[in-house]
C-alpha cells in the first residue's frame, strides 16, 4: 500500500500499536504495562525527531512545496473523503510537541490506579486523535481525528479525576461538543463551497487553491469554524470547561489537554479558519482580537485570586492560549509565528505545571495553596522544577515564555494599524499580572514556613518523576535558549496564509 | 324492499349491538363486563346470519362466544375477587377519552352521511356460498385461493401455542 | 325501507367508539383487553358489510373476518397468558401500576 | 589580552552558575564555594586585561577618527522576527560597556571572596543552601555582564529580566523568612511593571526604526555615540505624534520608566528597601553597586536620542532631581542601617540620572543643545566611585550584622573599639560618599555638581543641598554605629573584627575608594568617546565641600556623643520625621493599590463574574435542557393508554387534516 511508505501515518499506527500492545496485557501485569506504554511513547519521540530531520533535511534541500511528505488516499469517494496526509513547518513542531508530552505523560502517570491498563488505552486513543490531526489536511479526516481526541476526555476524566470529576467531565465533554457542532456546520459549508466548478473537495490545500467560498458565506462560516475550535482553544467567554476539567483531570491527561489538545484549537483556527476563508478573517478579525483580548487580561487577572493550584493554572492556560489566537488573528508571520511558539511554549511547561501539581497533589492531598507552604524544604526538586515552570510562564528569557511572548508582542506590534498596536499594548499588560500571579503561588506553596507538620515527612521526586519533569524543563530550555531554530522551521508555513490574507488587507 | 321481518330482525341486532356494546364498557363489574362482550359477539353473529354467512356466523359463535369470552371468564375469575368493583380512572382522563372517542366517532360519522347518498341507497345483493366451496377456497392454490394465508395463521397459531406454553411455564 | 350498507356501518362505528373509550378508561388490563375485542369485532363486521353490500360474488371479505377471528383468538389467548403471569408475579393487573417490564 | 576574550567573561560565570547549580548539591559547600571565587577570580582577571586593552590598546580597529570604537567581538543572532528585526546575543565593548566589566567584575569578586566568611555561622560552617547561593552569583554576574556588554536593546531588556530574576532568587535566598518571601515578590513584580513599559517602549521604538541595534540607533560611522544617527534614528517615527507628544518621546520615556525601575527611581523605589531582606552581600552586589545602575547605564546607552527628544531628558532630570532629595530625606531618618544605605544608594543613583540628563551632549549640534557632555562623563564616574564605596559600605555593614545579629542601630552603638578596622573602612566609605577631597567621591560628585550647575544655578543649588545631606545622614549613621554610646551588651559577647574572607574584601574596596578618584574617566568614558578637557572647578569644588564639612559637622553634633538633641529635633517636627520615617507612605500607597484596588476591586470581582456570569451561563444552558429533558420525559411515561390516547388524537388530527385538504 502506497500509504505506509509515509511517515506520517505511523503517528497514528504507533499508538494503535500501543493500545493493541496493552489490551493483550493482563490487568495486573503493571510491569508489562508500563513497557509497552513507554515503548510507545518512546517509539512516537524517535519517529517526531526523525520527522523533524527529515522536514529539515528536506527544506534545506530546497523543497519548498507547502507541505511535505504527501499522500492522498481516497477513502469514501462519494464525497471526496480522502486521507490525506502533509505536515509544513507548524505541524511539524506541534508532532514534535505532542510526542514530548505524551512522553512525559507516561512517566507522569507511573502509578496510576485503579485499571492502570484501562487508563493507558485511552491515553493512547487520545494521542492517536491529536497525532491524527496534525497529519491530516483533509477536512473530514481532521474533524474526525478532532472527535476522537475528544472523547477519551470523558473517560478518563470521569473514571480517574478527582473532585467533582462527574461534573466536571460532562462539562468539558458538552462544551467542546458545542463547539464540534458549530465547526461541523462550518466544515460542511465549507465543503459545498469548495470548489466553483462543482467538484467538491474535503482536501485544504484544494479548498486554498480554489479560493472559491463566496464572500457572503465566509461571513457565516468564519465564526462558526473559528468559535468551534476556539472553545478549544480556550477562548473568552468559551473558556469555563477549562479550570474545572483541568481540575479534575488526573495528571497526564491535564498534561496532554492543555499541553495538546488546546494546540488543536489554536492550530485548527490557522489552518481552517483563517487559511480557507481569509476574506472574512480580515473583515471579522476586530470582534475576536477583542475577545482574545479580554481573554488574556481575563485570565490573568482570575488566576490572580484564585486558591487551587490548578485553577490558577486553568486560568493562566486561558490567559496564554488568548495569547496564541491574538496573535494568529494579527495576520503577520511573525506575529503567527509567535502565536506557534507560544503553542510549543504553552504546551510543555503547561504539561510541567501539572505534572508538578500531580506529583505534589500525590503527597499532600491538597491542592490549595493556603494549606499548603515551604515546600521548598521538603521537596526541593519538585520545589526547583515549579519555580522553573513559573519563570518560564511569566516569561524569563532562557526559558520558551519568553520566546514566544516577545515574539507575539513585537510581531503584533509591527501591525500598520493603531487599534492593533494599542491593543497589542493592552494585552502586554499581562506579563505584569502573570508576574504576580506565579510569584503569589511560588511564594505561597513553596517558601515561608511548613504550614501542615505532616508535610515534613513527605518525600522528594521518584526517578520517573524526575525523567518526567526533566524532559519537560529540558524542551522549554531548549526552546527558549535556541529560538531561531524553531522560527526558521515554523516561520515558512504561513507565507500561503499571509498570502492569501495579503489580497484583503490594505498595503500599509 | 325488505321483508318487515328483516327489518325488525336489524333493528334488534342493532340496537342489542350498541346497548351491550356501551355496557361493555361502562359497567363497573368486570365479570359483567365479559358478559355483555359475549351478548354483543351473539349480536354479531346474528348479524352474520341475517347478512347470509352461516359459516361465518357460526365461527364467530364458536370461536369468539365460545373459546375467548371463556378465556376472559376464566382469567377474569383467576385474577379478580369476585364482586370487587373496578376502580375507576380519573374523571378528568375519562373525559378526555370520551371527548377523543366522541370526536373521532363524529368525524367518522361525517365521512360516512357525506358519502350517504351512495351509502344510504346501495343494498345488499344475495350470493349463498355453501360450506363446500369456501372449503374449496380456503384450501385451494389457485388465483383466488388462500391455502398460503391459511398455512401462516396455522403457524402463526403453532407460535402462539409455544408461546402460551412458554409464557405459562411455572419459573 | 331498504336495509342500507350505512345501517350497518353505524352500529359497527359505535362499537368502535366504545372500544376506544373502554381501552382509554378501563386500568384492568383484561378490560383493556375485552375494548380490543370490540374493536376488532367492529373491524369484522365491517369487512363482512362491505363484502355483502358492494362484492356479494367474492369472498374476500368473509375470510379476512376469519382470518381476524383466528388471529384475535390467538392474541388473546396469548394475552391472558402474560396478563396472568404477570398477577402470579405482581399480584395485580391494573395497567398503571405495572409500568416496569422488570422486578 | 585580545578583546574577544570578552566571550570568556561572560561565559564563565554561565558555565559557573550552570556547575554549582547542577553539581552543586553533590559537592561541600565550603568546595562550592571556593570553586566559585575562583572562577569569580579568572573572571575578573580576564575583565581588567580586556578593559585594560580596549582603554590603552591602540591595536587595529580600535580608534578612529580619534575617538575609541565600539567593538563588536561576537554577534549572532538569536532570534529573527522578521527577515530586518533580529535579535543577536553580541558582545561589544565601548568605553561604558569597558568600565562596567570591571566595576561588575571588582565588586563581585570582592562579594564572592566576603561571602565565604559571611554565609558562615560562628563556627565557620557553610550555611544550608551555600552552593545554591554561589550558582545564583554567578548568574547574576553573567547576567549582568551580558547586560552591559549588549549590542541592542533587545539583548539589554532581556538580561534586564536575568538580572531581575537573579536579584528576585538572591532577596529569597533566605525563603523560610516571611519577609523575604515578600521582599524578593515585590522587587520582581515592581520591576516587572517597569519592565512592561521599557518593553512597550522596545516595541515602539522598533515598529518606527525597525531595528534593535545600537549601531544603527545610536552609534555613528566611526563606532561611537553621533548624534547623526540618533536623529536620523527618531526622524523615522516621521514626526508622528500621539496624545500630542512625538512617538519617540513616548518610547523614549517608556523605555526610562523600565530603567527607573531597576535603578529604583521615584515612585518605582519601593523595592529597594524592601530587598535588603536578602543576605547583605548581595545588597552589597546588586542593590548598591551594580543591578541599580543598570537603568542608568540604559539611558546613558541611548544617551544621543535621549539629547535630541529633550521632552524625555526634562523627565529624567526632574525625576532624577526629586528622587535624590526624596531618599536623602528619608535616609536621615532611618534606623535600619541597610535601609538607611539602600535609601543612601537611590538618593546617589538618582545623583547619576540627573547629572545625564542636566548634560547635553557637546560637539557640532553645540548650538542646538547646548552643554559639554560633562554630565555623562560625570555620570559614568559617579557610577564607577559609587559601586566601589557603597559596596565597601555594604559589606562593612554586612561585618558589623554578622557581629551583632541585628539590623537595628540602637543594638550596636560605639563598635569602634571592638571593631577598627570595619570601623575605618567605613569611615572611608562615609567620607567617600559625602564627597571629601581626595576621597572617590568628591571627584564624580564634583563633576555632576559642575554640570548641573552648568543647566542652571537652581539645579546646581538643589543638588548640592542633596549632596549636604548624603554627608549628614551618612555621618549620623557611622557616628551611631561606631560612636554613640558605649553598648552594655557589647562588653558580655564582645563583636570584633571578622575572619580575614572578610576584612579582605573592605581592605582593598578601601583602597580603591581613596584611589578611583584620580583614574581619568575625562578622557576615558566621554560620550562621544573623545577626551574631555575638564578642570576642577574650585568655586562649586570649594561649596560642596564646604556643604559636606557642615553636613558631617551637624552629624557630628547631633550624634557623636549620646545627646537628646535628636530626640528633640523629631519632637519638634513630630509628623515631618514619622512621614520620612515610614518613607512618606508611599509602601501604605502601593499595598492600597495593589491590595484594595487591583485584588479586592478587579481581581476579587473578575473571578466571581467568571463563576457567576460566564459559568453560570453555561450552567444554566445544562439546566435548561435538564428541565426540559424533565418535562418531555413525561410522554414517556411507560403509561399504554397515554401513549394509544396520543396516537388516537394524532390519528384524527390527520385525518381531520386530510378531510379539511380534500375539502379545500
Amino acid at each position: 500500500m502506497e500509504i505506509f511508505s509515509n511517515i506520517l501515518i505511523y503517528f497514528v499506527i504507533v499508538p494503535i500499536l500501543t493500545m493493541a500492545g496493552l489490551a493483550l496485557c493482563q490487568n495486573r501485569g503493571i510491569a508489562a504495562i508500563r513497557a509497552v506504554a513507554v515503548t510507545g511513547a518512546s517509539a512516537l519521540m524517535i519517529l517526531a525527531a526523525y520527522l523533524v530531520y527529515y522536514f529539515l533535511q528536506a527544506r534545506g534541500a530546497g523543497d519548498n512545496s507547502e507541505m511535505l511528505l504527501r499522500t492522498d488516499v481516497t477513502w469514501y469517494a462519494p464525497f471526496n473523503i480522502r486521507l490525506a496526509l502533509g505536515v509544513d513547518g507548524v505541524s511539524v513542531v506541534m508532532i514534535l510537541l505532542s510526542a514530548f508530552i505524551v512522553f512525559a505523560g507516561v512517566f507522569a502517570s507511573w502509578k496510576m490506579n485503579p485499571l492502570p491498563k484501562q487508563f493507558f488505552l485511552w491515553f493512547y486513543l487520545l494521542s492517536t486523535g491529536v497525532f491524527g490531526f496534525f497529519i491530516s489536511i483533509d477536512l473530514f479526516t481532521m474533524f474526525m481525528f478532532y472527535e476522537v481526541a475528544l472523547i477519551p476526555m470523558y473517560l478518563l476524566i470521569g473514571v480517574w479525576g478527582s473532585g467533582s470529576k462527574n461534573y466536571s467531565a460532562m462539562k468539558l465533554t458538552l462544551m467542546l461538543m458545542g463547539g464540534s457542532a458549530f465547526l461541523m456546520l462550518g466544515l460542511i459549508g465549507i465543503y459545498f463551497h469548495s470548489s466553483a466548478d462543482g467538484n467538491l473537495t474535503m482536501n485544504i490545500l484544494e479548498i486554498a487553491r480554489n479560493n472559491a467560498i463566496p464572500h457572503n458565506w465566509q461571513m457565516w462560516l468564519f465564526p462558526l469554524t473559528f468559535i468551534g475550535f476556539g472553545v478549544l482553544g480556550a477562548m473568552f467567554p468559551f473558556h469555563t470547561w477549562s479550570p474545572d476539567g483541568h481540575a479534575s483531570a488526573p495528571t497526564a491527561v491535564s498534561m496532554l489537554h492543555a499541553g495538546v489538545l488546546m494546540k488543536l484549537g489554536g492550530y485548527g483556527c490557522f489552518r481552517v479558519a483563517i487559511y480557507l476563508m481569509p476574506y472574512a478573517a480580515n473583515e471579522l478579525a476586530w470582534i475576536f482580537l477583542l475577545l482574545t483580548g479580554v481573554s488574556i487580561v481575563y485570565g490573568a487577572f482570575s488566576a490572580c485570586v484564585q486558591t487551587d493550584l490548578k485553577y490558577i493554572n486553568a486560568y493562566s492556560s486561558v490567559s496564554h492560549c488568548g495569547m496564541v489566537l491574538f496573535a494568529i488573528l494579527m495576520f503577520n508571520t511573525t506575529a503567527m509565528t509567535g502565536a506557534v511558539l507560544q503553542m510549543l511554549s504553552h504546551g510543555l511547561m503547561t504539561a510541567l505545571f501539572f505534572a508538578l501539581i500531580g506529583m505534589i497533589y500525590g503527597r499532600t492531598h491538597t491542592r490549595d495553596i493556603r494549606d499548603m507552604g515551604g515546600m521548598m524544604h521538603i521537596m526541593p526538586y519538585l520545589g526547583v522544577g515549579y519555580v522553573i515552570a513559573g519563570l518560564a510562564s511569566l516569561g524569563l528569557p532562557g526559558l520558551s515564555g519568553f520566546v514566544a511572548e516577545m515574539t507575539i508582542f513585537i510581531g503584533s506590534f509591527q501591525h500598520a494599524d493603531m487599534f492593533h498596536r494599542v491593543l497589542t499594548i493592552a494585552a502586554t499588560c499581562s506579563i505584569v499580572i502573570t508576574a504576580v500571579y506565579i510569584l503569589r503561588v511560588v511564594a505561597k506553596l513553596l517558601f515561608g514556613e511548613v504550614q501542615d507538620p505532616h508535610h515534613a515527612q513527605l518525600t522528594d521526586a521518584t526517578w520517573e518523576e524526575r525523567l518526567s519533569t526533566a524532559t519537560l524543563i529540558a524542551a522549554v530550555a531548549a526552546i527558549g535558549c535556541f529560538p531561531n531554530f524553531f522560527v526558521n522551521i515554523i516561520s515558512d508555513s504561513f507565507l500561503p496564509i499571509v498570502k492569501a490574507l495579503g489580497q484583503f488587507i490594505p498595503v500599509a | 324492499m325488505e321483508s318487515v321481518g328483516n327489518i325488525i330482525l336489524y333493528f334488534v341486532i342493532a340496537v342489542s349491538i350498541i346497548v351491550f356494546s356501551v355496557l361493555t364498557v361502562t359497567t363497573r363489574k368486570i365479570l359483567r363486563s365479559a358478559t355483555y362482550l359475549l351478548f354483543t359477539l351473539f349480536a354479531t353473529a346474528a348479524l352474520y346470519f341475517q347478512m347470509d354467512y352461516p359459516f361465518l356466523g357460526a365461527v364467530q359463535i364458536a370461536v369468539y362466544a365460545g373459546g375467548i369470552v371463556v378465556l376472559f371468564v376464566f382469567a377474569i375469575l383467576l385474577t379478580q375477587q369476585p364482586g370487587k368493583d373496578q376502580q375507576q380512572m380519573q374523571s378528568t382522563r375519562r373525559a378526555l377519552a370520551l371527548t377523543a372517542t366522541l370526536l373521532g366517532v363524529a368525524l367518522t360519522a361525517y365521512c360516512l352521511f357525506s358519502y350517504a347518498n351512495f351509502a344510504g341507497k346501495i343494498v345488499p345483493q344475495a350470493a349463498e356460498f355453501d360450506i363446500q366451496t369456501i372449503g374449496r377456497f380456503l384450501l385451494s392454490t389457485d388465483k383466488l385461493g388462500y391455502l398460503l394465508p391459511f398455512e401462516a395463521i396455522s403457524i402463526l397459531l403453532l407460535a402462539c401455542i409455544i408461546g402460551g406454553v412458554v409464557i405459562a411455564r411455572k419459573r | 325501507m331498504n336495509l342500507t350498507l350505512l345501517m350497518y356501518l353505524v352500529p359497527s362505528l359505535i362499537m368502535f367508539g366504545c372500544g376506544v373509550y373502554g381501552f382509554l378508561t378501563r386500568k384492568n388490563m383484561i378490560a383493556i383487553m375485552i375494548s380490543l375485542e370490540l374493536m376488532l369485532n367492529a373491524v369484522d363486521i365491517n369487512f363482512v358489510v362491505f363484502n355483502r353490500f358492494l362484492f356479494p360474488g367474492q369472498l374476500e371479505g368473509m375470510f379476512f373476518t376469519l382470518f381476524a377471528i383466528a388471529l384475535a383468538a390467538a392474541e388473546t389467548a396469548l394475552a391472558l397468558a402474560i396478563i396472568i403471569n404477570v398477577f402470579r408475579i405482581a399480584k395485580k393487573v391494573d395497567i398503571n401500576e405495572i409500568n416496569k417490564l422488570k422486578f | 589580552m585580545p578583546l574577544n576574550f570578552t566571550i570568556a567573561v561572560i561565559a564563565l560565570p554561565l558555565l559557573m552558575f550552570l556547575f554549582l547549580g547542577l553539581a552543586g548539591p553533590k559537592m561541600s559547600r565550603k568546595i562550592a564555594g571556593v570553586i566559585g571565587t575562583l572562577g569569580m577570580l579568572v573572571t575578573t582577571i580576564i575583565a581588567y586585561g580586556v578593559s585594560l586593552t580596549y582603554f590603552f590598546g591602540d591595536a587595529e580597529g580600535q580608534i578612529a577618527d580619534g575617538v575609541r570604537q565600539a567593538v563588536v567581538v561576537f554577534n549572532p543572532d538569536w532570534l529573527s522576527f522578521t527577515k530586518t528585526l533580529v535579535v543577536r546575543m553580541g558582545i561589544m565593548l565601548d568605553p561604558i560597556a569597558a568600565m562596567m566589566l570591571v566595576v561588575i567584575c571588582t565588586v563581585s569578586l570582592m562579594v564572592h571572596l566576603y561571602s565565604l566568611g559571611y554565609m558562615c555561622d560562628h563556627h565557620g560552617h557553610a550555611e544550608k543552601g551555600f552552593q545554591r547561593y554561589y550558582a545564583f552569583l554567578a548568574l547574576f554576574t553573567f547576567s549582568m555582564l551580558g547586560l552591559v556588554v549588549a549590542t541592542n536593546l533587545f539583548q539589554i531588556f532581556i538580561f534586564f529580566e536575568m538580572v531581575g530574576v537573579s536579584s528576585y532568587l538572591l532577596i529569597g535566598f533566605y525563603y523560610s523568612s516571611p519577609a523575604a518571601k515578600h521582599a524578593n515578590k515585590k522587587a520582581f513584580i515592581v520591576t516587572r511593571l517597569a519592565d512592561l513599559f521599557f518593553l512597550v517602549g522596545i516595541m515602539i521604538l522598533s515598529y518606527y526604526t525597525g531595528t534593535f541595534d545600537f549601531d544603527k540607533l545610536v552609534f555613528g560611522p566611526n563606532g561611537a555615540n553621533s548624534l547623526e544617527t540618533a536623529g536620523s534614528a527618531i526622524a523615522s517615527a516621521g514626526g508622528q505624534t500621539f496624545l500630542g507628544c512625538s512617538v519617540m518621546a513616548w518610547a523614549l520615556t517608556f523605555i526610562f520608566i523600565g530603567g527607573a525601575g531597576k535603578s529604583a527611581m521615584y515612585p518605582l523605589h519601593i523595592w529597594l528597601p524592601d530587598a535588603m531582606e536578602g543576605p547583605t552581600p548581595v545588597s552589597a552586589l546588586i542593590h548598591a553597586a551594580t543591578m541599580v545602575v543598570a537603568g542608568v547605564f540604559l539611558v546613558a546607552r541611548l544617551f544621543p536620542m535621549y539629547v535630541i527628544e529633550q521632552g524625555a531628558m526634562d523627565i529624567i532630570c526632574v525625576t532624577g532631581a526629586f528622587t535624590a532629595f526624596y531618599a536623602a530625606a528619608i535616609a536621615c531618618v532611618q534606623s535600619d542601617i541597610k535601609r538607611a544605605l539602600a535609601f543612601s544608594t537611590i538618593s546617589q543613583i538618582a545623583f547619576m540620572m540627573t547629572s545625564l540628563a542636566v548634560s547635553s551632549a557637546g560637539g557640532n549640534l553645540i548650538e542646538i543643545h547646548g552643554g559639554t557632555g560633562l554630565g555623562y562623563m560625570a555620570s559614568m564616574f559617579h557610577l564607577f566611585t559609587h559601586a566601589m564605596f557603597k559596596a565597601l559600605l555594604f559589606l562593612c555593614a554586612g561585618a558589623i550584622i554578622h557581629a551583632v545579629h541585628s539590623n537595628e542601630n540602637s543594638d550596636m552603638h560605639g563598635l569602634h573599639k571592638y571593631m577598627p578596622i570595619t570601623s575605618f573602612a567605613f569611615l572611608i566609605g562615609c567620607l567617600a560618599i559625602a564627597g571629601i577631597p581626595p576621597f572617590a567621591g568628591f571627584w564624580s560628585k564634583d563633576e555632576i555638581l559642575v554640570a548641573c550647575y552648568e543647566k542652571g544655578l537652581g539645579w546646581g543649588l538643589w543638588m548640592s543641598a542633596v549632596a549636604g545631606m548624603t554627608a549628614f545622614y551618612m555621618f549620623r549613621i557611622y557616628f551611631l554605629i561606631f560612636h554613640w554610646k558605649e553598648h552594655k551588651i557589647h562588653t558580655e559577647h564582645a563583636p570584633a573584627d571578622q575572619p580575614w574572607t572578610m576584612t579582605l574584601p573592605l581592605i582593598i574596596l578601601g583602597v580603591i575608594s581613596i584611589v578611583a578618584g584620580f583614574v581619568p574617566a575625562h578622557s576615558l568614558v566621554t560620550w562621544d568617546g573623545a577626551h574631555l578637557h575638564t578642570q576642577l572647578n574650585w568655586t562649586v569644588a570649594g561649596t560642596s565641600v564646604a556643604i559636606a564639612c557642615v553636613g558631617i559637622g551637624l552629624a557630628y553634633r547631633m550624634y557623636f556623643r549620646e545627646n537628646n538633641l535628636p530626640q528633640r529635633m523629631a519632637d519638634s517636627c513630630r509628623g515631618l520625621w514619622t512621614a520620612a520615617y515610614r518613607r512618606f507612605y508611599m509602601d501604605e500607597l502601593y499595598q492600597f493599590i495593589t491590595h484594595k484596588v487591583i485584588f479586592q476591586s478587579i481581581c476579587k470581582p473578575i473571578a466571581r463574574f467568571d463563576r457567576a456570569v460566564i459559568d453560570g451561563f453555561f450552567n444554566l444552558l445544562a439546566r435548561a435542557s435538564r428541565s426540559a429533558a424533565y418535562g418531555i420525559r413525561g410522554f414517556q411515561s411507560g403509561d399504554t393508554q397515554s401513549y394509544v390516547f396520543v396516537y388516537y388524537i394524532g390519528a384524527i388530527a390527520l385525518a381531520l387534516a386530510t378531510i379539511i385538504c380534500v375539502a379545500l
